[in-house]
């Protein structure tokens, strides 16, 4: 399964990585690429937890900060149409790796904000614009819309144009 | 009879004396604030905008008087003026010139209560400004106006006792609480002033006035950055201008507390100087306090409430006490 | 913290410092442009509100409606409506700019082929008429008044 | 020039990390077990909160127990915008992030999408990019001073900042022709080349803005109620900045040299010479004195490029990606015919995805760009440094005062329309 794509574009750094996580994790990465230099693995949702957790503790690759985590959705593929796509970043090593995990509609990927407290706001903007659960997120609310937005607003079938859901309305008591 | 009619014409004069003066501080230090941060300031309304708070007031008298829901609406109503009638009540025992003097004829008292408890007036009259405040952040019923009415209360108390204290020091020197004494005590060129002797009391005077007065760098109750309004944050129209207007007759009758107390009062800095009228040498002593607290005003930041707090009790307090124990010494051994 | 420290703290020194730089500013020349009153003068570069040129000889508009300006706008402000003339040329029948959109981003002015639509140093554009935001031909067209100096020989 | 700023800040001591969690952990305990906590709700139309945050807190007293900080007020759905705009036609977009540095923006969505298409770009608009955004950086942190210290209670500061900052806007509007959203950046290149009379126009900016930052010195720099109103007031060490994703001048004033100037050199920089500013002591003054000692950094280095820049065209000879000058539609027909295809086509995209990550003044901006083939993307993710900081401030505003709020959030430099984008 694993066939690295132009694994020689990559730097010595990134190759360290690459060849460490060749050997840590082996056949659960599902896919490895690079493009332009940018090294990418995808790992299923079971593992994700289990490989981000490693990717910031294992001494070697120290990947101490995440730089983002993001949604995105393929309706073409029908089977796994959403993509959760994570960025780390190593401090020390300044080098950058990206893990993505594919989820199919309704399927739920562990929270990594035990992790990393800055996926918080990461996973609500996530959840609310594609409609992917994190389980165990402490706050799983709408953060970018209004509370009673309807519908997930990134997904490539939402509509352009009209008016869906959210109007602010409160009672006068403050409560929105 | 003469008398009781100049007393009331002594009054109004003072009175209006005060307003109109406040009103022109409205804008002078508006003005005096846009050309400090390189800005022409108000420039629109009469020469160089002179006419900009008139032109406020009229904004403010159109404006809805709103009155929340939830206030406690009697002591909403009533607070602005608390704040600012006691503290006019002061320029009643502040002397505008030598006592017997003779206009057109008449002889009359340049003041207006030449009696002996001057400074204690002046004194229960700054307590009493404390609970406008107070009032108006808790009847508004609102978070923000009560974290700033509760920083105000605190605040006032604490700085009231240095202020208080750094009085007591003047008080011994002149030997008498009435402040024509005090004036009277202090006559002849300006070494004969108290600020000389009191330069201690002095600076704990101005720093605590600055307190009392709720201005930058202790403006902690209004609080622009951080409580938005602080204490008149649900306040419109009319109300709030009472509140700013208050703001600057609280600032001349502080500042002409200070002049008599410190600075010889209606006396000239020399003996020749005397023949410019005392009241005119007041003014000009008032007003460069006036400018004075402006320019604190516009040059620096905040303190915070914690620190605000230590310099009042840890530093000022001490300091005052101890300048009073000094200035007693010196006293009673000469 | 020495003496010297005691000393300035006593003394207020950096808080009088301070005063005397606010002090100065007080007293030094201000900064201020009184706008209405007099005007600033935009750099050559400056994007304001478009303008249709026209040959200066002939006084026919440079424009040949090719639409491209309509559609690099990334704000979508701008409708062109042409016709084709007999002798198959296409002609310009309506240039509409909705200012209200607008972001003056210039992208018009880059994309044109003939120097046809360009920024002019107009910043004028404050009104109390919402009407007075579409700008139409005839506007544009009267507007090249205000296109830079150097744009106009072109 | 040397940054003058250096030896007063040797008093500046180099507390170790665990010297500065203690202090943290001082300042945690002002909050007490059995604290009777007041919610108050402060915005979104706060004077002090830099645009429509919103945050709950929970108060004991003048104590700050918990913050919940809430964005989204400004959000404007960039990301579904740009996925439905050609590659060019988001570079307007970008600029609407933050105002102030707005060809930061532009420049970091351009190298993302030269990183994408693999355009490799001249060396003269290499240069103008670094100067630009050292440009950005100069305004920024001028402004950022005004508004930290106006925050404080000194609001003489923020108008004199604004002064010295329109140096830098009439150079913006000499340089681009716009004073604040400036779309200047171009895929493969800038728009335009330097014109006349900007060199001498730079170099007495350059000559004025440090004159007027020693006036800020006098001004601030040893004000008693400055320093007490900053000293180890909002610390945040290097661990939690990673933790938390902050980045920028607030983990450099944390000890951390972190630069992508530096670490992954975009634009030039990679061959100019300056250094990385640091701090140790992750309070408010740590971040103005590291925030002032960077303004030096980007006068050397603006100075660097006008003397080092060399000849050439300022953007690439690409017919596939870029639109060509005007100067060229307007003579040669080839050029012409690339103009239209760029334009009723749009850009011919590799498909697959790249992450580019840029320094602006605030942090790390990221562009994150998924390309189906297509010239509209796929997808578009903007990671903007202000998002992470409006996160931060529950761990960083947790144990200190009401009024350090206002100091602490604009310490850390926020901006709403990056935060929501």
């Amino acid at each position: 399964m694993a066939a690295a794509k132009n694994i020689d574009e990559l730097s010595p750094a990134h190759k360290q990585v690459a060849s460490h996580l060749q050997g840590k994790f082996g056949k659960r990465l599902l896919e490895t690429s690079s493009f332009r230099g940018d090294l990418t693995y995808v790992v299923s949702p079971q593992d994700w937890l289990e490989v981000l957790t490693y990717c910031r503790d294992a001494e070697e690759l120290r990947f101490d900060r995440l730089d983002s985590l993001l949604g995105n959705h393929f309706p073409e593929r029908e089977d796994q149409p959403f993509e959760v796509i994570a960025h780390l970043v190593s401090i020390p090593h300044t080098t950058r790796i990206r893990i993505k995990t594919r989820l199919a509609e309704g399927e739920t990927l562990p929270t990594v904000t035990g992790v990393w407290p800055s996926a918080s706001f990461d996973e609500r903007e996530t959840w609310e614009m594609f409609g992917v659960v994190f389980e165990g997120h402490p706050n799983l609310t709408r953060l970018l819309t209004v509370p009673d937005f309807d519908g997930y607003p990134l997904r490539k079938d939402f509509p352009l144009q009209g008016r869906v859901g959210g109007r602010i309305r409160w009672n006068f008591k403050g409560e929105i | 009879m003469t008398q009781f009619i100049f007393l009331i014409i002594k009054a109004a004069i003072v009175f209006f004396f005060c307003v109109g003066l406040a009103a022109m501080l409205i804008w002078g230090e508006r003005k005096y604030a846009g050309w400090m941060q390189s800005r022409l300031g108000p420039n629109y309304a009469g020469p160089m905008g002179v006419l900009q708070t008139f032109g406020d007031l009229a904004k403010l008298l159109r404006k809805e008087d709103v009155i929340p829901d939830t206030v406690d609406k009697p002591v909403f109503r009533a607070a602005p003026y608390l704040l600012w009638v006691p503290a006019a009540l002061t320029m009643a025992v502040i002397p505008f010139g030598g006592m017997d003097a003779k206009i057109f004829g008449w002889r009359t008292d340049l003041v207006i209560a030449n009696f002996d408890a001057g400074i204690v007036l002046f004194l229960a009259m700054g307590s009493l400004a404390v609970y406008g405040v107070v009032f108006a952040g808790w009847s508004s019923n609102s978070r923000w106006a009560l974290i700033g009415a509760l920083r105000s209360g605190a605040q006032m108390i604490s700085y009231e006792l240095s202020m208080g204290l750094s009085l007591v020091g003047v008080m011994i020197l002149a030997g008498s609480m009435n402040l024509v004494q005090i004036v009277d005590y202090q006559s002849g060129a300006f070494w004969h002033w108290n600020f000389i002797p009191q330069l201690v009391g002095f600076v704990i005077f101005f720093i605590a006035s600055i307190a009392e007065l709720n201005r930058t760098p202790f403006d902690l109750p209004e609080a622009e950055q951080e409580l938005v309004a602080g204490y008149m944050n649900e306040y419109t129209g009319m109300r709030w201008g009472i509140f700013m207007f208050s703001e600057y007759v609280n600032m001349i009758v502080m500042s002409a507390i200070m002049a008599t107390l410190f600075f010889g009062g209606w006396r000239a800095p020399f003996e020749s100087w005397n023949v410019i009228p005392g009241f005119l040498w007041l003014i000009a002593k008032m007003m460069g306090f006036i400018i004075l607290y402006m320019w604190v005003r516009w040059s620096v930041p905040r303190y915070r409430y914690n620190q605000l707090m230590s310099l009042g009790w840890k530093i000022l307090f001490p300091l005052a006490l101890a300048n009073l124990a000094v200035t007693a010494l010196v006293v009673t051994v000469k | 913290m020495g003496l010297i420290d005691i000393i300035k703290k006593a003394t207020f020194f950096e808080i009088l410092q301070g005063m005397s730089v606010t002090g100065k500013y007080a007293a030094s020349k201000k900064f201020t442009i009184e706008y209405p009153k007099e005007k600033s003068i935009p750099y050559p570069r400056f994007r304001g509100s478009q303008a249709l040129l026209a040959d200066p000889v002939t006084g026919e508009l440079n424009c040949d409606a090719c639409h491209l300006c309509e559609t690099i706008c990334p704000s979508q402000c701008i409708t062109i409506e042409s016709s084709e003339t007999p002798d198959g040329k296409k002609s310009l029948d309506e240039f509409t700019i909705d200012l209200s959109r607008c972001v003056f981003c210039g992208f018009c002015e880059e994309v044109c082929p003939r120097a046809a639509i360009v920024m002019t140093a107009n910043y004028e554009l404050a009104s109390y008429d919402k009407r007075d935001f579409i700008l139409t031909k005839e506007w544009l067209i009267a507007n090249a008044v205000h296109a830079h100096k150097e744009l106009k020989g072109r | 020039m040397s940054a003058p700023l250096e030896e007063k800040v040797e008093q500046r001591t180099r507390p170790t990390l665990e010297e500065l969690k203690e202090r943290k952990a001082r300042n945690r305990q002002r909050v007490s077990d059995n604290a009777e906590v007041m919610t108050i709700s402060m915005g979104p139309h706060h004077p002090s909160t830099h645009g429509v945050f919103r945050m709950d807190l929970d108060l004991d007293g003048e104590v700050i127990v918990d913050v919940r900080p809430e964005v989204g007020n400004l959000h404007r759905g960039m990301e579904k915008l740009a996925e439905s705009k050609t590659y060019h036609q988001i570079i307007p977009l970008t600029d609407r992030l933050h105002y102030v540095v707005s060809f930061s923006q532009n420049e970091g969505y351009c190298e993302a999408v030269e990183k994408l298409m693999g355009i490799e770009v001249p060396e003269r608009a290499k240069y103008i990019r670094s100067m630009c955004h050292e440009m950005c950086r100069i305004a920024n942190h001028i402004i950022w001073l005004g508004f930290l210290v106006m925050d404080l209670g000194a609001i003489t500061f923020q108008q004199i900042t604004f002064r010295e900052r329109e140096y830098i806007m009439d150079l913006w509007e000499m340089l681009t022709g716009a004073r604040l959203t400036h779309s200047f950046a171009r895929i493969g290149g800038v728009a335009k080349d330097i014109p006349d009379g900007f060199r001498e126009k730079m170099a007495a900016a350059l000559e004025v803005i440090p004159k007027r930052m020693a006036e800020y010195d006098r001004l601030i720099r040893n004000n008693r109620i400055f320093l007490a109103r900053g000293k180890d007031v909002g610390i945040f060490t290097s661990e939690d900045c990673a933790a938390w994703r902050v980045t920028g001048p607030t983990l450099r004033a944390a000890g951390c040299p972190r630069d992508l100037r530096k670490d992954e050199p975009f634009a030039a920089y990679d061959q100019l010479d300056f250094n990385v500013c640091v701090e140790y002591e992750a309070d408010v003054i740590a971040r103005y004195v590291l925030r002032m000692n960077e303004i030096y950094e980007s006068i050397k280095i603006i100075k660097q490029c006008l003397d080092e820049m060399p000849d050439g065209p300022v953007i690439a000879e690409d017919a596939f990606h870029v639109i060509p000058p005007k100067k060229d539609v307007l003579r040669s027909s080839a050029a012409m015919i690339q103009d239209f295809v760029q334009v009723f086509r749009g850009p011919q995209v590799p498909k697959g995805e790249v992450y580019k990550a840029v320094e602006t003044s605030q942090g790390e901006l990221a562009f994150y760009i998924v390309s189906d083939g297509s010239p509209k993307p796929q997808r578009l993710r903007i990671t903007t440094p202000c998002f992470y900081h409006c996160q931060a401030m529950q761990p960083l505003l947790q144990g200190e005062m009401l009024a350090d709020i206002v100091g602490i959030f604009c310490g850390v430099d926020v901006c709403l329309g990056s935060c929501d984008r």
